[in-house]
């Protein structure tokens, strides 16, 4: 899913290697308590002892009902333990609850991986809004990028986890309503989240004096229609409002003017389920899990050549190859069959095989990687996969997602997307073609509204890394059979 | 101050010239905010133009029948001044 | 050279008059749907009654069949807005079908993940089966197929949306059989078609075979 | 203010404002499209990308507020390359039809290309570019939808400025595109200022299609008289042809717009043009020469006695003309000179109308009219007779939530108005709702049409109960002014100023039927004032209703063949400036009447123009200082004085007839648009609705 803000400056490739290379025996993190692990570690690689994430176990998974073998609805829930002293972290006011989610270092699912703690406190900064002002919290389930199907699994599965996080998150930004803005083509999804609500109202559990603890809540269910953009933040709030969506210049951030004019904070569907369970557990209990930075469990959703695609939750930074070989049965063929990866959702860049054998399921890891977290929707592509067809339908998947307004992306998705689908035949006048193919992706990355220009840049960019041989060939190819370039008959009724 | 009868049946049109604010012009200014009233109630159908413009010197000028015209400077006068001199002007025949 | 096919509903963004389709034709939303609409326009401030547009939009297309000219004018005077306002949004979505559909709308994804899963083979399948390519209706106006863009099922790719429901894990065969049983007016059941109940790995869970831990366990003692 | 640093150069700019202002001040020029100073700042196009230390991507400029200490950098290779990008994907779907482009010389995109873009093309994908239909947005817009740029300028216009909200954007991505989606002509009569927005060709004007080439043209800076606005414009001639008239900035009067009537009515100006004298034979005009025309006028004029010569002066009639007529009248010893709209049936001003400009002035000023945030219209519809300021009354009311109200018949205004009947009752007694919150306004305004002014009394008794009212408000920001006048024609200020336009209802009454009639252009006399017998004579620029009824026909210049000065409805003396000369004999009307003055053995003191604006200076001292509207303390003063003193009643307004609405049709209101094949196409298709017709269209394209 799109986001706003990019979780932080790039850095060197110097760097990514070095850290890619030691991330296998990254250490636990008490003993890193400093701001650069992976300097800390080439000092002294040997002294501390190599941890192996991944193993986690079924008592420390948030989402126990992710197959929805059980109850989703209030008594199933509440068996599960939601709405668990719920009052209590109410009582213990906002102050308490950010300072727990910051101790947990949850960082936003939604794929720019801010910091939780951090964005939630925004929205009580001095000289922010009155009391009595509204202030919403704003739950972006417009999941629709390609790869990612795991909010579906909390919507139609676990809705109470997504509520009773709505309450909590919202207490500790002081918002007076949640609008969970879910994508219009889950509707029988919203049907269960809608009777989670249902249920909690009746129950008491929101609304006024929510849980007894004195304080009111609404929480409203708005269904999008079909606009892959309303998962970037300000999109959302536009679309909410029933515009458009079409991003909004920042600043004015959300925080400060966002929906319906007031101070508004958008976070992902995972991010706030979760909530609950790490007030309840403690925030220590969740930093414990995954690399520092980088901590927690996470859902991932592998999808493509595996042997058996699923949703899973895991614990942060458990290597992409464990991932697949522990829980999807491998990859069809056997690992040496792969061709490569997209390890975060179609906006982050591919990783051939030599890459997925190291690289770690975190922000991090995947971003020292030249690539991303992203929202951990990891394609798995085998090697019968036409790598450029894929990367290509991506391209097509962008241009048909562009809301239009700023002309970067308007042009250059639709450009890229041109010029992917010559590439799939290998129909360039040149390999010259491939680096203005780049230049052309260069030129839309960084100048745009929001970051779908960068979302559309970024695959390509990542093939042409990785897979620039396989174009060259084709280019060669398509010339050696003696092909002009083609014209425009040759498109015929398959123009759009 | 009364205007029955003070202005000459040949008088077709009197004109005021002043400015909104300087000194000059105070005198003119109050007469006319004291005065118009009562001369208007008096002449209905004479034109008694105000005008006001940034920096022009306090004037009056009276015009007569056969488009004769005399001009009166009123730079600096009070308003009993001002009303002295414009009775002279009006009750005139040209 | 393959390029994916516009779908229907951002063909054109421009409205062209229709017998069937036109300014002049009536609409309001009937007595039930007018609850709903008031419900759901009470979910917003009452000064941003505009927010209602996308969901009695769709509240209109449910009860017309299709997003027409009419049901969009009836929104913008019912939230008091221009009508273009709506326009705009109508053409922005792609779930607004300005044009009249099949009764079973056929949304297929043919999105990359579902592509690597085969969904080029469903589509192929869909087509031969009902006679019709991707944008078009079946002569009898039951089925209309499109392409869409990632339906966000993609570990259970490939998928299919008839209407408001997902057909996943799709296989030709396990795609013609619910052809024929819509065609026979049937409900096929929804969700995977190849026995598993949803996300989970096809044969047997790597996690979440335990007995889910209940409230209090694991809680903090200081709450 | 705030200090930024561009390209290291230290800049103090106001808080708020954007980069590109902060940019615009130092002297750096930003290139942009979708940026423009008065409408929302969209920031899609991009263009405007500069560099701002420590942020990690380049910024548009458009969209981001300054702070304190912020270094811009304008001038860089990241910047260039941005600019470079930018203009690729601009270009990539933009038709090469510059040959064939209306826009192409005046090109935003065309320059900017050329300043900012590659010096090659790497567009070669064989799908071709964008298609995008045409849209048909009525007889004045011409569309060329493949050329835009969706930079959404025309949308933010109108939308925010001229409340036509059927623009948008429809669809999305690169398909998204501008329109109606409905098949929808653009009402409102600002819609030509989409042309001057459009940064590209994609908007262009209809009626004058394919008729010039930029580089053609001569440029006249002028001001407009279609209305009493006095908008700022730049006429542009080719040889002896008016080709074109767009906006100039005025920020006090037009800020940068013009309404429809102003931009498109020019073709009126080569219709039915007077070119000769012409002297009436039975039922025809026969061509004569100046001396054989004046001496007739002269005779005619000797033959009547004082008091049944009169005057009336027409719509176009400039202050020079205005005064040389009232000197020559006087002269004679004539004191009945009328405006022709004012009292079509001659019936003269309310008493002591025209001594006080705050009479018959818009006080509040055109740009004060902004801050409004209660007003009450008073027969007037402000959006036909000065649809400009109409624009100001829109930006109070989305910027002030400024409530409105009307006691005129129905009408249809571009924000809402409540309606309060159309009886003065309703003002006189001041107990709707709306009045309290009029009262209680810290700017209220209660604007007084000029249509009342068909009625003496009607306008006296508005004019007091508007003062009555306006001392209500109690609320009233200290020095602002409630009470206001709005004129519809570019002569009315002039003539109330001259004491033209002096004569009053019961002196008017009391006079002899007409023997001379001469009509300064006027057009609109009531047939019913002018005895049959009368000897009228018509001095204008077109043959239309007035000089119809004329025995003898002088021919005078039209606006945009002198220099000559006018006053708007706010007081602000202008000037006029000729951009061709009149046709054949026609002659600029002041040297007419001063000819005249000539041949009737009463020559006027003056036989220059300098001449004639001395006399102005010396009849009213405001024409000394030409675009400077003066405030009126004094004459508000005695106003509301003399209103406070009149007691308006109740009964006296139930006693009045109904408020009407002076123009019904703002496309068709004077000589000149009613000449205008333009204008009788716009009010066909906006004012009766009637669709233009495939082969129409096929001819104004």
């Amino acid at each position: 899913m799109l986001s706003c803000r990019s979780a932080a400056a790039p850095r060197g490739v110097a760097a990514a290697r070095a850290a890619a290379a030691a991330a296998g025996a990254a250490p636990s993190r008490r003993t890193l308590a400093t701001a650069n692990p992976q300097a800390n570690l080439a000092a002294d690689p040997a002294a501390r002892p190599a941890r192996h994430y991944g193993d986690l176990k079924d008592q420390d998974r948030i989402f126990t009902n992710l197959y929805g073998k059980h109850d989703f609805r209030l008594a199933g829930a509440k068996a599960r333990g939601d709405w668990y002293k719920t009052k209590e972290i109410l009582l213990k006011g906002d102050k308490w609850i950010i300072d727990e989610m910051k101790t947990s270092g949850l960082r936003g699912r939604g794929g720019a991986g801010f910091p939780s703690g951090l964005k939630w406190s925004f929205m009580n900064k001095p000289g922010g809004p009155k009391p009595g002002q509204p202030r919403y919290l704003v739950v972006n389930a417009d999941e629709g990028e390609p790869g990612t199907c795991k909010d579906r699994e909390i919507l139609r599965h676990d809705p109470h986890k997504l509520v009773e996080g709505c309450l909590v998150a919202g207490r500790a930004m002081n918002a007076t309503a949640a609008y969970i803005y879910v994508r219009g083509e889950f509707y029988n999804e919203t049907a269960s989240l809608q009777t989670a609500i249902n249920e909690a109202y009746a129950a008491g559990l929101i609304g006024k004096n929510a849980c007894g603890s004195g304080y009111d809540f609404d929480i409203y269910v708005h269904r999008g229609a079909g606009a892959y953009i309303c998962g970037e933040e300000t999109a959302l709030i536009e679309s909410i409002e029933g515009k458009q969506g079409k991003p909004r210049l920042k600043p004015p951030f959300p925080a400060d003017i966002g929906l319906f004019g007031c101070p508004t904070t958008v976070a992902n569907v995972e991010t706030v389920a979760v909530a609950p369970t790490i007030l309840r557990r403690g925030g220590s209990w969740f930093a414990g899990l995954g690399r520092e930075r980088n901590t927690g469990t996470k859902l991932f959703c592998i999808s493509g050549h595996v042997n058996r695609p699923c949703t899973v939750e895991e614990e942060m930074s458990i290597p992409l190859r464990d991932l697949i070989e522990k829980h999807c049965g491998g990859i069809r063929g056997g690992w040496d069959n792969l061709q490569g990866i997209i390890p975060g959702g179609s906006s982050v860049p591919v990783l051939p095989k030599s890459l997925c054998e190291e690289v770690l399921m975190d922000f991090d890891s995947l971003r020292d990687a030249q690539s991303g977290l992203g929202t951990a929707a990891v394609i798995v592509m085998d090697k019968s996969t036409d790598m450029v067809r894929a990367i290509s339908r991506l391209s097509a998947f962008y241009r048909h997602e562009s809301c239009g307004q700023c002309t970067p992306c308007r042009e250059g998705s639709a450009w890229l997307a041109n010029m992917m689908t010559r590439a799939e035949a290998g129909a360039f006048r040149s390999t010259d073609e491939i680096d203005m193919m780049q230049e052309i992706s260069k030129q839309i990355e960084g100048h745009t509204i929001c970051a779908l220009g960068d979302a559309a840049a970024w695959p390509v960019q990542g093939l042409i890394r990785h897979f620039r041989p396989e174009l060259e060939a084709r280019i060669r190819e398509y010339a050696a059979q003696g092909h002009q370039m083609p014209t425009i008959k040759d498109y015929g009724e398959a123009l759009p | 101050m009364s205007w029955k009868g003070a202005v000459s049946q040949t008088l077709r049109e009197l004109r005021l010239h002043m400015c909104q604010t300087g000194p000059g012009s105070a005198g003119l200014r109050a007469f006319v905010q004291t005065e118009y009233p009562a001369l208007k109630a008096q002449y209905p159908d004479l034109p008694v133009l105000v005008r006001e413009a940034a920096g022009v010197e306090a004037r009056a000028y009276g015009r007569f029948a056969h488009g004769r015209e005399q001009r009166l400077t009123l730079e600096g006068l009070s308003q009993q001044d001002v009303a002295a001199k414009l009775k002279q002007l009006v009750a005139s025949s040209a | 050279m393959a390029t994916s096919r516009a779908a229907a509903s951002s063909a054109i963004f421009v409205h062209r008059d229709t017998p069937t389709n036109n300014a002049a034709v009536p609409f309001a939303f009937d007595a039930e749907n007018m609850k709903r609409a008031e419900a759901i326009i009470a979910k917003y401030p009452a000064q941003y009654k505009r927010a209602a547009t996308i969901p009695l939009l769709d509240l209109g297309q449910r009860q017309n069949g299709y997003c027409s000219l009419a049901v969009m004018n009836y929104v913008a005077q019912l939230l008091e807005v221009p009508a273009m306002r709506v326009y705009e949004v109508a053409t922005f979505y792609t779930m607004f079908n300005r044009n009249p559909v099949g009764t079973f709308f056929l949304q297929l994804c043919t999105t990359t993940p579902c592509e690597l899963c085969g969904s080029t083979e469903i589509r192929e399948t869909i087509e031969k089966h009902l006679g019709i390519r991707v944008g078009e209706t079946t002569p009898d106006k039951r089925f209309t197929l499109v392409e869409v863009e990632c339906a966000g099922a993609c570990v259970n790719a490939p998928v299919l949306a008839v209407n408001d429901d997902y057909y996943e894990d799709l296989t030709p065969e396990s795609t013609i059989r619910i052809l024929d049983s819509l065609k026979q007016g049937q409900r096929p059941k929804a969700g995977p078609q190849s026995g598993r109940r949803a996300a989970e790995p096809l044969d047997g869970f790597t996690t979440l075979e335990s007995k889910p831990y209940g409230p209090g366990e694991f809680v903090r003692a200081d709450l | 203010m705030v200090e930024v640093f561009v390209d290291g150069r230290p800049v103090q700019v106001p808080e708020g404002s954007a980069a590109i202002q902060a940019c615009e001040l130092a002297g750096v020029e930003i290139p942009r499209f979708c940026y423009h100073e008065r409408l929302a700042v969209a920031g899609n196009c991009r263009m405007c990308l500069v560099e701002v230390e420590r942020a990690p991507k380049p910024v548009a400029s458009c969209a981001m507020p300054v702070m304190p200490g912020m270094k811009i950098k304008t001038n860089t290779p990241l910047v260039h390359k941005a600019r470079e990008g930018v203009m690729e994907f601009l270009l990539a779907n933009h038709p090469l039809d510059c040959p064939v482009c209306d826009w192409g010389g005046e090109c935003d995109l065309q320059d900017q290309s050329m300043r900012f873009g590659s010096d090659r093309s790497r567009q070669h994908e064989p799908t071709g570019r964008r298609a995008v239909e045409n849209k048909n947005l009525g007889p004045l817009v011409k569309t060329s939808m493949n050329r835009c740029i969706q930079c959404t300028r025309c949308v933010r216009f109108a939308n925010e400025v001229a409340g036509a909200e059927e623009l948008g954007t429809t669809g999305r991505g690169n398909d998204m595109q501008i329109g109606t989606y409905i098949e929808k002509t653009l009402a409102t009569e600002m819609s030509g200022n989409v042309i001057d927005l459009c940064p590209v060709g994609a908007l262009t004007a209809k009626p004058y299609a394919f008729s010039y080439r930029a580089w053609e043209l001569k440029r006249t800076e002028s001001v407009d008289v279609m209305d009493a606005v006095g908008s700022a414009i730049r006429v542009d001639t080719r040889g002896t042809e008016v080709m074109r008239i767009s906006p100039r900035e005025n920020d006090d009067v037009n800020e940068e717009w013009i309404s429809d009537k102003t931009r498109f009515a020019f073709d009126g100006l080569k219709r039915q043009r007077l070119t000769h004298p012409l002297m009436r034979e039975g039922d025809r005009f026969v061509p004569c020469t100046w001396e054989a025309a004046l001496g007739r006028v002269a005779d005619a004029a000797r033959a009547a006695q004082p008091e049944e010569r009169i005057a009336v002066a027409g719509p176009f009639a400039d202050a020079e003309s205005l005064v040389a007529l009232k000197d020559l009248f006087n002269r004679w010893d004539s004191e009945h000179l009328f405006l022709e709209t004012n009292a079509p049936e001659l019936v003269g001003q309310p008493a002591g109308f025209a001594d006080l400009r705050a009479n018959y002035l818009f006080n509040a000023t055109i740009v004060g009219a902004e801050q409004a945030d209660a007003v009450l219209f008073v027969g007037t519809n402000p959006r036909h007779e000065a649809a400009i300021i109409n624009t100001r009354f829109r930006k109070a009311f989305l910027h002030n939530r400024c409530d409105f109200a009307a006691i005129s018949p129905e009408m249809t205004l571009n924000y809402d108005c409540v309606n309060l009947g159309d009886s003065l009752a309703a003002l006189t007694d001041a107990k709707h709702p709306f009045f309290e919150r009029l009262r209680a306004a810290k700017h209220p305004m209660i604007v007084l049409g000029s249509g009342l002014l068909e009625r003496p009394d009607a306008a006296q008794h508005a004019l007091h109960a508007a003062h009555a009212l306006a001392k209500t408000c109690t609320n009233a920001a200290p020095g602002w002014t409630a009470v206001n006048f709005l004129q519809r024609q570019a002569s009315a200020a002039a003539a109330f100023d001259l004491g033209f336009a002096a004569t009053t209802a019961a002196a008017a009454a009391k006079r002899p039927a007409a023997k001379f009639v001469y009509l300064l252009g006027a057009d609109e006399v009531a047939p019913a004032a002018l005895p049959a017998d009368a000897f009228v004579v018509y001095q204008g620029s077109h043959g239309d209703a007035g000089a119809a009824l004329a025995d003898v026909v002088l021919p005078g210049a039209a606006y945009t063949e002198k220099s000559a000065t006018y006053v708007n409805t706010e007081g602000r003396v202008q000037r006029v400036r000729a951009a061709l000369t009149p046709p054949l004999a026609a002659r600029d009307d002041w040297a007419i009447l001063r000819a005249l003055s000539e041949f009737a053995g009463t020559p006027l003191p003056y036989a220059s123009v300098q001449g004639v604006r001395a006399r102005l200076a010396e009849v009213a001292p405001s024409f000394a200082a030409p675009n400077v509207q003066a405030a009126q303390p004094t004459a508000l003063a005695v106003a509301a004085a003399v209103a406070a003193k009149a007691k308006p009643s109740k009964a006296k307004a139930k006693a009045l007839p109904a408020v009407t609405l002076p123009v019904t049709d703002f496309y068709l209101t004077d000589a000149i648009s009613r000449n205008s094949r333009t204008m009788a196409q716009c009010s066909r298709a906006f004012t009766h609705q009637i669709a233009e017709s495939a082969h129409e269209a096929h001819i104004a394209v």
